[in-house]
């Protein structure tokens, strides 16, 4: 029984749950104002845009942050997971009238194919580092957008037409419901991997490949693991994609956007589940909003705003010089001052280290190891030692 | 053969540039993805000079080399310098946001209509051009060639260049030995940008307009040729650009795959890593156990 | 390998690099719970047989036995799940990951913790079940180390002599049956090195470890070893008990070098 | 448990807030207009942004030049695009922002792709559009959608039509990786077999559309390059040409108008174009077009420009001929009456790319030109 409530415990750790709240908060957000009516078209669809992007940034991140390769092809998943899933949701929804029937097929089928893709890719990680694993990852994700691009089959350089299953209408906005779904199964498959044994091997090898190895981890399993993970939601997303926009066209999945998801791991914090969510919420609205105000002549502020923003930000946010002022009143300053306010009720007690349950083959439990400590090293040797020191003199 | 050559001729810009690339990755350990950027800057200033009243194509030369070289340590100053000893991812999106914000600039300034640099070009030389070469390509090829030897040189044989190649082994000890590591990477970024003025050059003598979007795409194709050629290497970013070039051309000049040239050149950059996990001329450097 | 006393045997191991005998017919032979002493000076290609031990080169001849098994030429992971587990020269922990972690990594592999990344994903009982057979086992072994106040901590932040506990209690984690010290003691002071020379053979003793060690303390060698191998320049110089050994005058000239007259 | 209970719900009532601050009245965002609101989405960032700017640009004249002479019965107009950077994805959101600021009726968007995100949109509400240059063929699908411009097919069956007979070695450089330059390739493709005519093709696409020497190279021997694309690589193709010693005849569609700024003298071959708007052209509409958009910008205008402006004018005729004369009238009602109106046997437009009728099919009949540039 006792166990049972510390794997409660264990389970709900704030950190954590704070990542289900965030997202839940957003879908709360879009439920209420549809409640009211008052939730606009375009607002739902930014909510969907968040919605993925948070999907697409987390997912990225497992691969960045916590296996430590860096990826510059996430959108390459995207990309087969909307192309696939739109030619699938287009051939299915002659067949089953249900949009949300076929979202869900649809979303497994892109899902896997793009995991296949991940397996594929995530193969020579095994072989290549740092920034050569990089240039792969960019090169796979333009050779996916090239190949596609020349297929007419699936719309050719005009893009896939998905007319047909766009999910949302202006009477009936539930896309963003189920992408934030989406977010959040996302959240509780990915945080229950990486806080498990299989997550910690994933962020030993980024931490020391080398000591992983020798630790009997299975590199090759975990990287394409952790690879075959981040594709799948990549090509969730990407399925989504397909249902909020016609036509998918190859141009929205260069490596531009590889790098904006990139952006908001980078923003967020490498390994930073929490960051990442806020990243990507706080870019997809920085884009709408600039989008929305900056029209006509305007427009060409859009990217200088963009990029200045994004400069500040990670200069900010990362700056060894700053460091002082960010720890007084940085984001993670105010999340420690957070959390500490909840955790003033259950201060750290070392006593409740539970006592030993496992079974021990080779390493016996409970000795006295005060009495092992002070036995004596065979004095006779040591003496020996020093005679051969002596004469060597 | 005219596609070889053709290859070459495109391959010693994207040569030119991956020069760059490597030179400051070698020395400053991060990715400038601005670089195609200051490029394209570079273009632009040639541009301005030139639709002067009188044109001197040295006159625009050295406002390049000026104009880029002050940008390049303007940059360096401003967006890299307070990120010194943060993660090279942040200095990585950094240098992204640098290359936006130099994109959006030149629209606001120059509009986003292609720039026709005319006036820029060289006399013809006819005993080449029967053969289908331009001249515009002879003199990239030769001029990639010697910036390259200058560049080994400079390293190999000056002051400066010995202490760059101490900075590039190992940051913390030339910081022991007396070096002024910072300095050492402003002019790395100075050589950097002054080469990149080159590639505007000689990237206008082969395609004559300038526009804001003009450094993307070289940018990541000079990227891909430093990566080849083994990033950090300079030979290696000459041979990864030619190597680059060639393929482009011997894929757009066959019809059934030319649509694919892209997926071709990526795909054989990925086989040629699987091969050479450093490229054709990077070094590799085994972890000790 | 009919004598089942025989922990690790290797035959004529030897490798090169680019021309260089980094080891060259190494003959080894460790008893079970045995302590084994490897030695020879800096460059005498110590590392390098660790090394294939663990299988981070594959030998160019010959061949080792753990336990009467061939494992010549396989790969890291595996031969650290057939019983082979090491510590490194210079310390390699998983710096961003806190101290228990470190062990629970180590853990990663007995077959006891079986819980396949499915079952991790979606929370089924076996994952809770592994998980917390596991957290007590690795907060056992941290206790044996007397690194459990410690366990939230860091690894990076660790004390230099607690980062070399914790690169033991990690590697006892995996449950090996060979236990590989690479330079445990280097830069410790004479206290620390009393301290680590009582848990070598605590783990030998207590929890009936084979152990084969580098070391440059002749004072922890002649200590705690029971019997030696002396490497120079890749070959073995001389073989058998601690004392022989270091009275043996060609061990004497390659340590302190050929007398002048 | 309780605690994190009680923040995700005080999150929930700040979201309550949030969203009743930002509740609307019904569905009609037109309620509150003062001026007829005529919405459009291009790009005006990115690689394709001069296309965007252009038609912009020209639209604003149109609007002004509207406004001046008193808009429609006293009630002016305004125009408002927003940036798609050619993608579907930014139109679609554009669209909704539009929508919901109170766009009555709207231009579409400038890029093919994003056009077609922009009819899908649309038609739901049934807005009204007439888009100045996107031209791929399902873009004007729908009831509800117009344009200015050529489609693709049109011109490309066009090109195929003029060339046979006339040329005995016929080459085509086209961009695989936009849907206006490979619309026009493959009809005009389809047409070339259809007329047994042969003829040589190279490619090129977004990720190398600079260096042009291989195709050039290629098509030495050819009497004449076809060149479906835009005018920027034209300019540079033709450069290529006079590198590689070919005298080719440079032939495109209307997306080589503007070619012109694009090339210096010492480009000698000649080049012809199929456009509905020539700069230079006598006829009255045009000249005066031509002559407002110099003085207010400075520049020539091109085609897209041409497009954009002419777009907003027939919107303006055929609000007019509909005799609309409610400014908060919504879209759908607009559409409706715009949509008799334009497709009437009576109404016909002159404008600056010449004289134009419209069908239900939303294609535009009228005369192109050939345009000749000679050195």
């Amino acid at each position: 029984m006792g166990k049972i409530t510390s794997n409660v415990k264990n389970e709900f750790k704030l950190k954590y749950l704070i990542n289900y709240c965030l997202v839940l908060v957003l879908l709360l957000v879009g439920m209420v104002m549809m409640f009211t009516g008052g939730l606009k078209m375009s607002f739902a669809r930014l909510l969907t845009q968040i919605g993925f992007s948070i999907i697409l940034a987390v997912s990225l991140n497992l691969v960045v942050g916590f296996l430590g390769e860096l990826s510059l092809g996430h959108a390459g998943f995207m990309c087969i997971g909307a192309y696939i899933g739109g030619f699938c949701a287009n051939a299915l929804s002659n067949y089953i009238g249900s949009k949300f029937l076929v979202l869900l097929i649809t979303m497994i089928i892109g899902g896997v194919i793009a995991s296949v893709f991940g397996f594929v890719i995530g193969l020579p990680s095994l072989r290549l580092k740092g920034d050569y694993l990089a240039i792969v990852t960019l090169a796979f994700g333009e050779i996916v957008r090239n190949i596609f691009k020349n297929q007419k089959a699936f719309g050719g350089a005009m893009g896939l037409s998905t007319g047909p299953i766009q999910y949302d209408t202006r009477n009936n906005m539930s896309l963003y419901i189920i992408t934030f779904v989406i977010a959040l199964i996302m959240l509780f498959v990915t945080q229950n991997l990486i806080r498990s044994k299989h997550g910690r091997a994933i962020t030993a090898i980024r931490d020391n490949e080398i000591a992983a190895k020798a630790m009997g981890i299975n590199v090759t399993f975990y990287k394409l693991l952790a690879f075959i993970v981040a594709a799948f939601f990549a090509g969730v997303a990407g399925v989504i994609y397909a249902h909020y926009t016609t036509p998918v066209s190859y141009t929205f999945f260069s490596y531009n956007y590889s790098i904006e998801i990139l952006v908001m791991v980078v923003l967020g914090g490498m390994g930073n589940i929490t960051g990442s969510i806020i990243a990507a919420t706080l870019i997809s609205c920085v884009n709408f909003f600039l989008q929305s105000r900056l029209s006509g002549d305007l427009a060409a502020l859009r990217y200088l705003i963009y990029a200045l923003v994004l400069i500040f930000i990670i200069i900010f946010g990362n700056a060894p010089a700053l460091r002082p002022f960010k720890e007084k009143y940085g984001i993670s300053a105010l999340s420690e001052k957070i959390k500490k306010l909840f955790k003033k009720k259950k201060p750290f007690d070392p006593a409740a280290v539970k006592e030993d349950e496992g079974s021990w083959d080779r390493i016996p439990t409970k000795i006295d190891m005060d009495a092992i400590l002070s036995t004596d090293i065979n004095p006779e040797i040591s003496g020996e030692q020093e005679n051969a020191d002596k004469k060597n003199d | 053969m005219i596609t070889l050559i053709d290859g070459l001729s495109l391959g010693s810009i994207y040569a030119l540039i991956a020069l760059g690339y490597t030179m400051v990755y070698g020395i400053a350990k991060m990715l400038n993805f601005a670089h195609g950027d200051i490029i394209m800057v570079g273009a632009y200033a040639i541009y301005v000079a030139m639709s002067f009243a009188n044109p001197n194509p040295v006159i625009a030369l050295i406002s390049s080399i000026i104009v880029c070289t002050l940008l390049g340590v303007f940059v360096e100053k401003f967006a890299y310098k307070p990120l010194r000893g943060a993660s090279p991812l942040a200095v990585l999106i950094t240098a992204i946001g640098v290359s936006y914000f130099l994109q959006s600039v030149a629209q606001i300034v120059f509009g986003s209509q292609p720039k026709p640099v005319s006036g820029w070009k060289l006399p013809k030389i006819e005993f080449l051009n029967q053969f289908g070469i331009t001249t515009g390509a002879v003199v990239t090829l030769i001029a990639g060639i010697l910036i390259m030897v200058a560049l080994t040189l400079f390293i190999n044989i000056t002051r400066t260049g010995s202490a760059m190649l101490a900075v590039s082994e190992d940051k913390g000890a030339a910081k022991l030995m007396g070096i002024n590591v910072n300095k050492i990477i402003t002019i790395t970024f100075a050589i950097g940008s002054a080469l990149a003025s080159f590639a505007s050059m000689f990237y206008l003598l082969q395609i004559p307009n300038a526009e804001p979007t003009l450094g993307a795409m070289p940018g990541i194709k000079a990227f891909t040729a430093a990566v080849i050629g083994g990033i950090g290497s300079i030979p290696g970013a000459m041979l990864g650009g030619m190597v680059l070039g060639v393929i482009e051309k011997i894929c757009l000049s066959i019809e059934v795959i030319s649509p694919y040239t892209t997926a071709i050149e990526f795909s054989l950059l990925i086989l040629i890593l699987l091969v050479k996990p450093t490229g054709f001329l990077g070094r590799t450097t085994k972890e000790k156990v | 390998m009919s004598d089942n006393n025989i922990m690790l045997k290797t035959e004529n191991l030897g490798i090169s690099f680019g021309g260089l005998k980094a080891a060259h017919d190494v003959n080894i032979e460790i008893r079970k719970n045995q302590l084994y002493g490897l030695i020879g000076p800096n460059g005498a290609g110590k590392t390098t047989v660790f090394n294939i031990l663990t299988g981070v080169y594959t030998p160019l001849t010959g061949r080792f036995y753990l336990d009467g098994e061939d494992l010549t030429g396989q790969r890291q992971e595996i031969i650290n799940r057939k019983g082979i587990a090491r510590t490194f020269q210079n310390i390699r922990l998983f710096n961003n990951m806190s101290v228990i972690r470190n062990v629970l990594v180590g853990l990663h592999n007995s077959a006891e913790y079986k819980c396949t990344p499915f079952e991790s994903m979606f929370r089924l009982p076996r994952h809770f079940d592994s998980e917390n057979r596991m957290r007590d086992r690795a907060k056992e072994l941290l206790r044996i180390f007397g690194l459990e106040e410690e366990r939230n901590l860091l690894a990076c932040n660790l004390s230099y002599g607690n980062q070399r506990k914790l690169e033991i209690a990690r590697a006892l984690a995996t449950n090996p049956k060979l236990l590989l010290l690479d330079e445990p003691a280097a830069g410790m002071n004479p206290q620390e090195t009393a301290e680590l020379m009582k848990t070598i053979k605590f783990i030998k003793n207590e929890l009936n470890m084979t152990i084969l060690l580098i070391e440059h303390d002749m004072k922890l060698v002649a200590g705690i070893c029971e019997e030696l191998t002396v490497l120079n320049f890749g070959e073995v110089l001389a073989q058998g008990k601690t004392s022989d050994v270091l009275n043996n005058p060609d061990v004497i000239t390659a340590y302190l070098g050929q007398d002048e007259d | 448990m309780k605690k994190i209970f009680a923040v995700v719900l005080a999150l929930a009532m700040v979201a309550c807030c949030f969203a009743s601050c930002g509740k609307e009245q019904g569905n009609s965002y037109t309620a509150n207009n003062t001026e007829y609101f005529i919405g459009a989405t291009g790009p005006l960032t990115g690689g394709a942004s001069s296309y965007g700017i252009s038609v912009q640009k020209g639209a604003t004249l149109a609007i002004e030049e509207i406004n001046a002479a008193g808009g429609l019965n006293g009630v002016n107009f305004k125009f408002d695009m927003k940036d798609d950077k050619a993608e579907p994805a930014d139109a679609a959101s554009g669209y909704d922002m539009l929508y919901e600021a109170g766009m009555q009726i709207s231009l579409g968007s400038v890029t093919s792709g994003a056009c077609a995100s922009f009819a899908e949109k649309s038609k739901n509400d049934n807005v009204f559009f007439i888009t100045p240059s996107a031209s791929a063929a399902n873009v004007i699908e729908n009831a509800n959608a117009f344009r200015v411009c050529f489609g693709d097919p049109d011109q490309g069956v066009l090109a195929a039509q003029e060339f046979v007979d006339k040329y005995e070695n016929v080459g085509v450089i086209y961009d695989t990786s936009d849907p206006y330059s490979s619309g026009i390739f493959d009809a005009f493709k389809a047409e070339m077999d259809n007329l047994g005519a042969s003829f040589k093709v190279q490619t090129f696409d977004a990720e190398n559309k600079k260096d042009f020497s291989t195709q050039v190279e290629a098509l030495k021997d050819c009497d004449v390059i076809f060149l479906p694309i835009y005018y920027t690589e034209a300019g540079l193709i033709a450069k290529a040409a006079v590198a590689k010693g070919s005298d080719a005849l440079i032939f495109g569609c209307d997306g080589l108008d503007g070619v012109a700024g694009q090339i210096d003298d010492t480009v000698t071959n000649t080049i012809k174009y199929i456009t509905p708007f020539d700069v230079n052209s006598d006829a009255a509409a045009t000249a005066s077009f031509v002559k407002a958009f110099k003085e207010k910008y400075g520049e020539t205008p091109d085609q897209f420009a041409a497009d954009g402006y002419d777009a907003v004018k027939v919107i303006f005729e055929a609000m007019k001929a509909a005799g609309v004369n409610d400014v908060k009238i919504d879209p759908s009602t607009l559409a409706d009456k715009v949509i008799a109106a334009i497709t009437s046997s009576s109404f016909k437009y002159n404008g600056a790319t010449g004289e134009m009728t419209w069908d239900a099919s939303g294609a535009c009949t009228k005369v192109p030109q050939i345009v000749t540039i000679e050195k």
